[in-house]
């Protein structure tokens, strides 16, 4: 390691830097705005870390980590979305009277183990990434402890976490055991040859590390905590959980996967595609009539991965391209959805029954029209980012001739329609419920600032999303 | 000391792997389901140190020390979620926790 | 630059209409009139002004040698958009488009006039969802780029959702929904065959691109070809909406509120004429003409059985939404058979259908708002109660069965005859889908307006601002019957250009000329389609 | 003067516009004077034309006024244009001054109706239509006038529509009269897609120079337009409207069902007689309808007791006649008798109205009875027009083209014995049931009182047309009388000659005193008949189903049972089963699934940590099996 490495690597310092002041600002003088603010400052300072270290690409931090831009650009994605999400939080915790410095301590600590995934070439680093965002996770889901709910989240997520990094580092284990690699280059040979004609303790070994990559996915059959977690845990948690810990994930698939060209027959395609159309399906019939917001946002994200697959399977540099920006528009998409879900939640309870939307455009206009758009990009509806993300990942699948993918995707976003529509109508056509407990506090500035920013993202780059793309093109043309 | 086969350290611990699965799905107190994690956690490892004899490379103890690390953690957390779901639910039957479904 | 115009000003009126209704929501109405009259006008004027041009590239080019095929038109715009996947903004404009911009914005301001006083809620959101419709239309319209052209299509949806869900009645949200699932899910079928053609191209040429000129011709297999053409035709049978893929129709339409209806069969239903017109058949002629057979059977089937079903129902909306199945079964028809006269006829079919289905629901409109039902059974004799409105049913009724001397019959007649050349077993049961049209027409006008008056009913007739939207649309349709002719001059060239796209296909018409000869003295034997 | 030909129809059409636009603000007194002035002018116009197409033909003896092209396609290029020749004229003529009788009528008739201005609309609209449809000159326009007639008579016999029984007859009319109009319009596809015009001309003259006489293409196309002409014409199997038809107000059913819209399919069959010169088969069966049909009106118009309904069937009748006439090629034969049942049937319609009002709307004949001294302006129509109508010898314009057309049944190169025997049966039922209508309605005890008279517009009309019933057949004597024939000579110029066999009986003294015989015959049958069975018809009268067959032929030999039973009730039932769209369950039914998978899927989220473990071992399970089995 030399100097030049610790510049490359500032993004990670100034992440990991970030916390610690955080905490011990916290130690020292307890204050929810010091907290978020400096919190913010470090989040800023990532992302200026992020120009500095893109001056010297390409470069190969010892084997683990590589900081080509495609990881600069996926810590960019992390932090802003981190950085939405403190936003996020911010009124939501200010209303529930607890301490909530450390808060964004964890939240700091597990975009740090994201920043680690994305630029990740390495198991060690895959595995140390993966931990620090998941233990992070479990306390962020019980950290404001005043909810039963929270309570049985943090649970079902530490247990089936737990348990499925023992099934990944399992995996590791027996791939290791029997190739003697641990690199991602080293693994691409193996994943080429698709599960086939190997030995069978490679095949299972890397079967397990899917489980462990499936489960952070939320795919089916691994999906089962999701509506749970999401349902339980506070609603920016959730958004962060449906973000961040997603993205960093499927960010470093992708880069395991980059150099390896599947065969259309082999095993792990057909393992990938059935996963793919399960989840697909799973999710948007699990959504159908599910009046929970949160667990129909679950399930929405359920049925999204799966649309991401398609285009993950569809490989080659335009399907890396549509899936980053898919996902690019998925975080926006979800930030703003959780973040109304955040913005009129209650110290009581969260905004999730579908009653407490009823007739939300009479009462609060702009947040159901922020909602209505996000749902709308969910749908996948022209004028929003979400449209040209669809787009984009069928036409990766179209590109690479995935027929039968793409129509599962397009019969089943169909289904998408109706439970997205649900909603919509319950803001717009329904008249608020007059005797239900009425939720919903008044948007805080900064959330509100947040949506708007969000939502304006959503139709602008809906609308045109050249520059978006050609940023994309750019930094997915650095992987190896 | 006879070395013990490569095969052989890796049945080891894939026994201990499903004999940790197996405890998650069958018991239903937290801290036991916790201990099974920290079995399957813990076979990991040994495959590792198996796995690293076999390649005579220190990239298998490496990562068993991770992976000891990260179990400290995760138990850590796992530990205090427990107290606070005894508190809630007054039991720590994992199976109470069916509050949210659908 | 024009062309701009016509999506421009609706979209901005749309955010303006809806900003200022909330001081003034009055004021909404104001600029959503302006917002369709404006670009209405613009596009008559350039009507007027381009006769002229049309014609002269006609006779300078001769039939197809102008227009789509050297690439000259009457108006385009070339940007690019999304470079990274060969999308451009592509807007450009021929007859077709122009007749169908006119159709666009005269149904918007129809839509707007027909709301004046029924809509009382959310005016403001009200007008902003219209004028959105109006501009996506625009753009659906105007869109030469195939990408561009499935935005738009999509785009339009939300405003329509909203508006049944919002201003509809009873059953809205069903309808809404049922809606748009079918839009939707059909549109996809069609972007995933898009796609393909884009790449089946792209692979082909090493030109990824979505413009439709380039993609025209396009070599592929004709299984492939096949279900591409599928894709398309899925897509725009639910538009159109062809058996058995209508059912949405009439739960939309019933349930719509007035502005909603005129505009659903005023125009949207049109784009699945105009895009298999424009798309469909000249990028897929060989599967056309392989899926020809179904096609029109298809066609037939909507026809006599859209008939049947609006004879059947006891919802006047309702039934009004099954005669536009019937209808649009002839432009089907008409399409299929691809020749010159059917051509013609399905552009003036659009364009009257548009009229007089548009005037029939806005009578429906206008008589629920006065009795609040649409139940015939609580009907009857209303004729005696309001003279003038029954009279004007009375009119559009019989512009539904295609009587001569109005639009309908002179398209029908053209439909009919140019697909006898084609099919003659198909041209006979379209005729005999006349004879329902009748039992239906006239069935209905015997439930509401005739009889005795069963239920006591007293209203107001037809005030001045309704006479005269009628009476605009009655002159409309007797002109129309009378003297088609600058409608078909103004489609000539686009309807010549699409055949010609076609040429050297089974489809085009020298191959069904050749066919014709042979039955020459054979009319009494059964040539098979 | 001939390029005032498009006035003729402009007339009637401007009048309909008026009225359509000013209606309410019109006085009835403006709206007679623009709705009966109207078709009066016309009529003169009408007259001056024809007098100034005899005196100074013009070239080929043919006019034709092109107004403007209705649109240009695709080689169809069908224009609003006139034609005129000798036929035309004839048509022109009598549809105008006839109509303009009834108009005149119409405006004592209707004075008290609500509806006033509204039936003038309608019935010059009416007239218009028809005189387009004469005028035609390619099948296109004239397409357009069959329609907008078939779409007036709908709106006339529904005319009284707050009475539904008159909207269901209207609509009858309609639907059955387009079931015809159908094959018509196939018939144009077919015709134009042959010989690429429609213009009625170049069209015969392209059929006789490329079709072969007996072609199947040439029988298709005749027999297609026949189909058109049944229907308009109420021949069978398309007969049913006609009867109930008379569910219109009186001078409609003049108009509409003596003098014009019915005689459409004369017109057309004489139209394109080179079509059905080239299809003998279908010729054939032109004259077997006409034959047949005359004699099943016949038999139920003997069992009637509406008296309109009686004059209906007897339409009918004399319109198979006409057919007959068309079927052994005596195109202008079939022609004068069109004239001639213009005028006595017109005549017996509004002298039928005078009595109906007279008696305050009362049909059924056995309730009226003696009416010869109170309505005698009435009776004497009447009885001239029915004298007419079975065509007795010397006197009546009915004689002179009925017996026309029976000698050219028989001695027409077409023609043949049995027509000619079912002409004459046809005659004899004729008179029979005509001069039973004369003495039950006019003789006997009166029944009902009368209550209103006839002013002079009504008056006036009747004796018009009494005397035209008498004068009206002078224009075309039979050879026996001296050959004084102008009409043939002047239809000649538009018609092609009848072949006759050369010196055939039919057209000898003896044939026409056998005709004359069995008209008299007839109605001397008629007088015994109900003098002597009085007390027969009083049973009758109180049981108005003495036996089968009169109920039969009551009711049309049961035709529209059938019709009801084979295509009204299916498409009734299918409706009725069908009305929630047959198609929907499909889509519903996938709804429906997806909400079982839901529901199933939903169970299976039941929230047990310990399961959500399983499901994914279970998964995990699946994948390495396949992975490592495969």
């Amino acid at each position: 390691m030399t100097s030049g490495d610790l510049i490359t690597l500032l993004p990670l310092i100034a992440l990991t830097v970030t916390p610690v002041v955080v905490m011990l600002a916290a130690a020292f003088y307890r204050s929810h705005a010091l907290a978020l603010a400096l919190t913010l400052v470090g989040l800023a300072a990532t992302i200026v870390s992020l120009f500095v270290a893109a001056t010297r690409t390409g470069r190969q931090v010892t084997p683990l980590l590589s900081f080509d831009t495609y990881a600069l650009f996926y810590i960019g994605l992390l932090t802003v979305a981190t950085a939405a999400v403190a936003i996020l939080s911010w009124s939501y915790l200010q209303r529930r009277h607890v301490h909530p410095e450390e808060y964004y301590m964890l939240l700091l600590t597990a975009t740090l183990g994201g920043a680690v995934l994305v630029a990740s070439t390495h198991f060690a680093s895959f595995f140390l990434g993966l931990e620090i965002l998941s233990v992070s996770l479990y306390a962020l889901i019980v950290y404001p402890i005043y909810r039963d709910q929270f309570v049985e989240a943090a649970v079902k997520y530490l247990v089936l976490a737990g348990a499925t990094s023992a099934f990944l580092v399992f995996g590791m284990a027996l791939v290791y055991a029997e190739t003697g690699t641990m690199t991602a280059s080293g693994l691409a040979p193996i994943l080429s040859a698709g599960l086939g004609g190997q030995d069978v303790v490679v095949a299972l070994g890397i079967v397990l590390i899917l489980v462990g990559v499936g489960f952070k996915l939320a795919v089916v059959p691994f999906h089962m905590w999701t509506p749970d977690v999401y349902q339980g845990a506070p609603a920016p948690v959730g958004a962060y959980v449906a973000t961040v810990s997603k993205g960093a994930v499927l960010a470093l698939l992708l880069r395991y996967f980059w150099p390896v060209s599947l065969d259309t027959g082999s095993s792990l395609f057909l393992v990938f595609a059935a996963v793919a159309i399960a989840s697909m399906v799973a999710g948007n019939l699990l959504a159908l009539r599910q009046d929970n917001v949160k667990r129909i946002l679950a399930y929405s994200s359920i049925a999204n991965l799966g649309y991401l697959l398609v285009a993950f399977l569809a490989a080659g540099e335009q399907a890396a391209v549509a899936v980053t920006f898919f996902l690019v528009a998925y975080f926006a998409t979800t930030l703003v959805a959780f973040g109304v879900v955040a913005a009129l939640s209650t110290p009581e309870r969260d905004a999730e029954s579908m009653d407490d939307y009823r007739g939300l455009a009479r009462t609060r206009r702009w947040t159901a029209v922020a909602f209505t758009v996000a749902l709308f990009s969910l749908a996948g509806m022209p004028l929003t980012v979400g449209f040209m993300g669809k787009f984009y990942v069928v036409t990766a699948g179209a590109g690479a001739a995935l027929w039968a993918l793409i129509i599962v995707l397009v019969l089943t976003s169909t289904i998408g329609l109706y439970y997205y529509t649900r909603i919509v109508v319950a803001m717009w056509v329904r008249q608020p419920d007059e005797n239900a407990d009425a939720v919903g506090a008044a948007v805080g500035g900064g959330s509100a600032a947040v949506l708007a920013a969000l939502t304006a993202f959503l139709i602008v780059f809906g609308v045109y999303p050249a520059p978006l793309i050609q940023l994309i093109e750019r930094a997915v043309a650095t992987l190896p | 000391m006879a070395a013990v086969s490569l095969d052989h350290g890796l049945i080891l611990a894939a026994i201990l792997f499903v004999i940790g699965f197996v405890g998650l799905l069958t018991r239903r107190n937290l801290i036991v389901a916790l201990a099974c994690i920290e079995i399957m956690l813990n076979a990991a490892g040994l495959a590792f140190v198996v796995a690293g004899a076999r390649w005579g490379s220190a990239d298998g103890q490496v990562m068993f020390l991770f992976v000891l690390a990260m179990a400290a953690a995760e138990v850590a957390v796992g530990l205090a979620l427990a107290i606070r779901f005894r508190q809630s639910l007054g039991r720590l039957d994992v199976d109470d926790a069916d509050e949210m479904k659908g | 630059m024009i062309l701009l115009w016509y999506i421009l000003i609706p979209a901005v009126a749309a955010p303006l209409a809806w900003l200022v209704s909330r001081s003034r929501p009055d004021l909404a109405r104001w600029v959503a009139l302006a917002g369709t009259a404006l670009p209405l006008a613009l596009v008559t004027w350039q009507w007027v002004s381009q006769a002229g041009a049309l014609k002269a590239a006609f006779v300078a080019h001769g039939p197809g040698a102008a227009g789509l095929v050297q690439g000259t038109w009457l108006a385009d715009v070339h940007a690019t958009w999304i470079a990274p996947l060969g999308i451009s903004f592509f807007l450009a404009e021929d007859g077709l488009t122009l007749i169908m911009l006119v159709l666009t914005f005269a149904m918007g301001l129809l839509a707007v006039l027909a709301s004046w006083r029924g809509i009382t809620a959310r005016v403001g959101f009200f007008h902003f969802m219209i004028l959105w419709t109006t501009a996506a239309l625009a753009g659906v319209f105007l869109s030469l780029d195939l990408f561009l052209f499935y935005f738009f299509f999509e785009m339009m949806l939300i405003p329509m959702y909203f508006v049944i869900a919002l201003w509809g009645h009873e059953r809205r949200v069903y309808a809404a929904i049922k809606f748009f699932i079918f839009t939707q899910a059909s549109g996809l079928l069609m972007l995933i065959a898009i796609l393909a053609l884009y790449f089946i191209h792209g692979r082909a040429t090493g030109v990824y691109t979505f413009d439709f000129t380039q993609l025209l011709g396009t070599q592929m297999p004709s299984g492939t070809a096949f279900l591409l053409m599928l894709g398309f035709f899925a897509a725009f049978a639910v538009k159109l909406p062809a058996f058995p893929l209508h059912t949405w129709l009439p739960d939309a339409h019933t349930e719509a509120p007035t502005a909603g209806s005129v505009i659903l069969a005023g125009v949207l239903i049109k784009i699945g004429a105009y895009g298999m017109i424009r798309f469909m058949v000249p990028l897929f002629p060989q599967a056309v003409y392989d899926f020809r057979t179904i096609g029109m059977i298809l066609a037939v089937i909507g026809i006599i059985y859209g008939a049947i079903m609006a004879y059947a129902q006891t919802d006047l909306k309702r039934l009004v939404a099954y005669t536009s199945v019937s209808h649009m079964g002839f432009v089907l028809l008409g399409i299929f058979a691809w020749n010159t006269l059917a051509l013609q006829g399905v552009v003036v079919q659009i364009v009257c259908h548009a009229l007089s289905t548009g005037a029939l629901f806005i009578l429906v409109g206008t008589l629920q708002d006065r009795i609040h039902t649409r139940d015939m059974a609580k009907m009857g004799g209303l004729w005696a109660v309001a003279p003038r409105m029954g009279g004007t049913a009375m009119f559009f009724a019989l512009a539904s069965l295609g009587l001569p001397g109005l639009g309908n019959f002179v398209a029908e007649f053209l439909i009919l005859v140019g697909t006898w050349q084609v099919s003659r077993w198909a041209a006979v049961l379209g005729a005999v889908g006349l004879v329902v049209a009748t039992v239906y027409a006239l069935w209905m006008m015997q439930r509401a307006f005739q009889g005795q008056e069963t239920h006591a009913l007293r209203f107001d007739d037809l005030v001045p601002r309704e006479t005269a939207m009628y009476a605009a649309l009655i002159a409309a349709l007797v002109v129309i019957g009378f003297y088609p002719q600058p409608l078909i001059a103004t489609a000539r060239q686009t309807v010549t250009a699409a055949q010609q796209m076609t040429a050297g296909s089974p489809l085009s018409p020298e191959a069904a000329s050749a066919a014709q000869t042979m039955i020459v003295d054979g009319a009494t034997a059964d040539d098979g389609q | 003067m001939l390029q005032l030909l498009w006035i003729v129809p402009a007339l009637p059409a401007a009048g309909f516009v008026v009225l359509l636009l000013l209606n309410r603000h019109l006085s009835r007194r403006a709206t007679a004077l623009i709705g009966a002035g109207s078709v009066g002018l016309s009529a003169v116009v009408a007259i001056l034309i024809a007098v100034s197409f005899i005196t100074s033909p013009p070239p080929g003896d043919a006019y034709r006024q092109v107004l403007w092209t209705w649109f240009d396609t695709g080689g169809l290029a069908p224009q609003i244009a006139f034609y005129l020749d000798a036929m035309s004229v004839v048509f022109m003529v009598v549809i105008t001054f006839v109509g303009f009788l009834i108009h005149l009528y119409s405006t004592e008739f209707m004075e008290r109706d609500e509806g006033f201005t509204r039936f003038f609309m309608y019935m010059n609209l009416f007239v218009a239509s028809m005189l387009v449809l004469v005028l035609a000159d390619n099948l296109l326009l004239l397409y357009l006038g069959w329609e907008g007639v078939g779409m007036c008579s709908y709106l006339l016999i529904a005319f009284w529509q707050k009475d539904v029984q008159n909207v269901y007859c209207g609509r009858k009319a309609f639907i059955v009269t387009r079931v015809g109009d159908t094959a018509l319009i196939v018939g144009l596809f077919l015709l134009f897609t042959q010989l690429h015009t429609l213009e009625i001309q170049p069209l015969m003259a392209g059929a006789a120079k490329n079709w072969a006489a007996g072609s199947g293409v040439a029988v298709a196309a005749a027999a297609l337009l026949l189909g058109g002409a049944v229907g308009k014409s109420a021949q069978l199997p398309l007969q049913t409207w006609l009867p109930d038809a008379m569910a219109g107000p009186t001078p409609v059913s003049a108009l509409i069902h003596a003098a014009t819209m019915v005689t459409a399919g004369v017109y057309l069959i004489a139209r394109t007689n080179v079509l059905f010169t080239l299809a003998p088969d279908v010729r054939l069966a032109v004259a077997i309808i006409g034959t047949v049909t005359l004699l099943y009106a016949c038999f139920s118009a003997l069992a009637q007791h509406d008296i309109k309904r009686v004059l209906a069937y007897s339409t009918m009748s004399q319109i198979g006649y006409m057919f007959l006439a068309l079927g052994v090629a005596g195109w202008s034969a079939a022609i004068f008798h069109f004239m001639t049942h213009a005028f006595f049937k017109a005549l017996l319609f509004l002298a039928a109205g005078v009595v109906i009002e007279a008696l305050g709307g009362e049909h059924d004949i056995f309730k009226m009875g003696g009416l010869r001294r109170k309505l005698p302006t009435a009776f004497w129509a009447f009885i001239i027009g029915a004298a007419s109508l079975s065509a007795l010898p010397l006197i009546t314009d009915g004689f002179y083209s009925k017996d026309l057309i029976i000698e050219t049944s028989l001695g027409a190169v077409d023609g043949n014995a049995w027509l000619w025997l079912g002409a004459l049966a046809g005659s004899l039922l004729t008179s029979i049931y005509a001069f039973r209508l004369v003495f039950v309605v006019f003789f006997g005890e009166q029944q009902t009182p009368v209550t209103l008279h006839p002013r002079w517009r009504m008056k006036l009309p009747l004796v018009v047309l009494s005397v035209l019933s008498v004068v009206g057949g002078f224009v075309w004597l039979p050879g026996w009388m001296g050959g004084f024939h102008p009409f043939e000579t002047f239809l000649d110029t538009a018609l092609p000659v009848t072949q006759t066999v050369a010196g055939s009986f039919a057209y000898t003294g003896v044939a026409a005193l056998l005709t004359s015989l069995i008209a008299v015959v007839g109605v001397a049958l008629a007088t015994v008949w109900l003098v002597e069975s009085r007390a027969a018809l009083a049973r009758f009268a109180a049981r108005p189903t003495p036996h089968d067959v009169q109920t039969f032929w009551l009711n049309g030999w049961g035709f529209d049972w059938l019709y009801e039973h084979v295509f009204v009730i299916p498409v009734k039932w299918f409706a009725r089963v069908a009305r929630g769209d047959l198609v929907e369950p499909a889509f519903s039914g996938i709804a429906w699934l997806n909400l079982q998978a839901w529901r199933a899927l939903s169970a299976s989220q039941n929230g047990q940590l310990r399961v959500y473990i399983g499901v994914a071992g279970v998964g995990l399970a699946v994948i390495v099996a396949f992975v490592v089995l495969r």
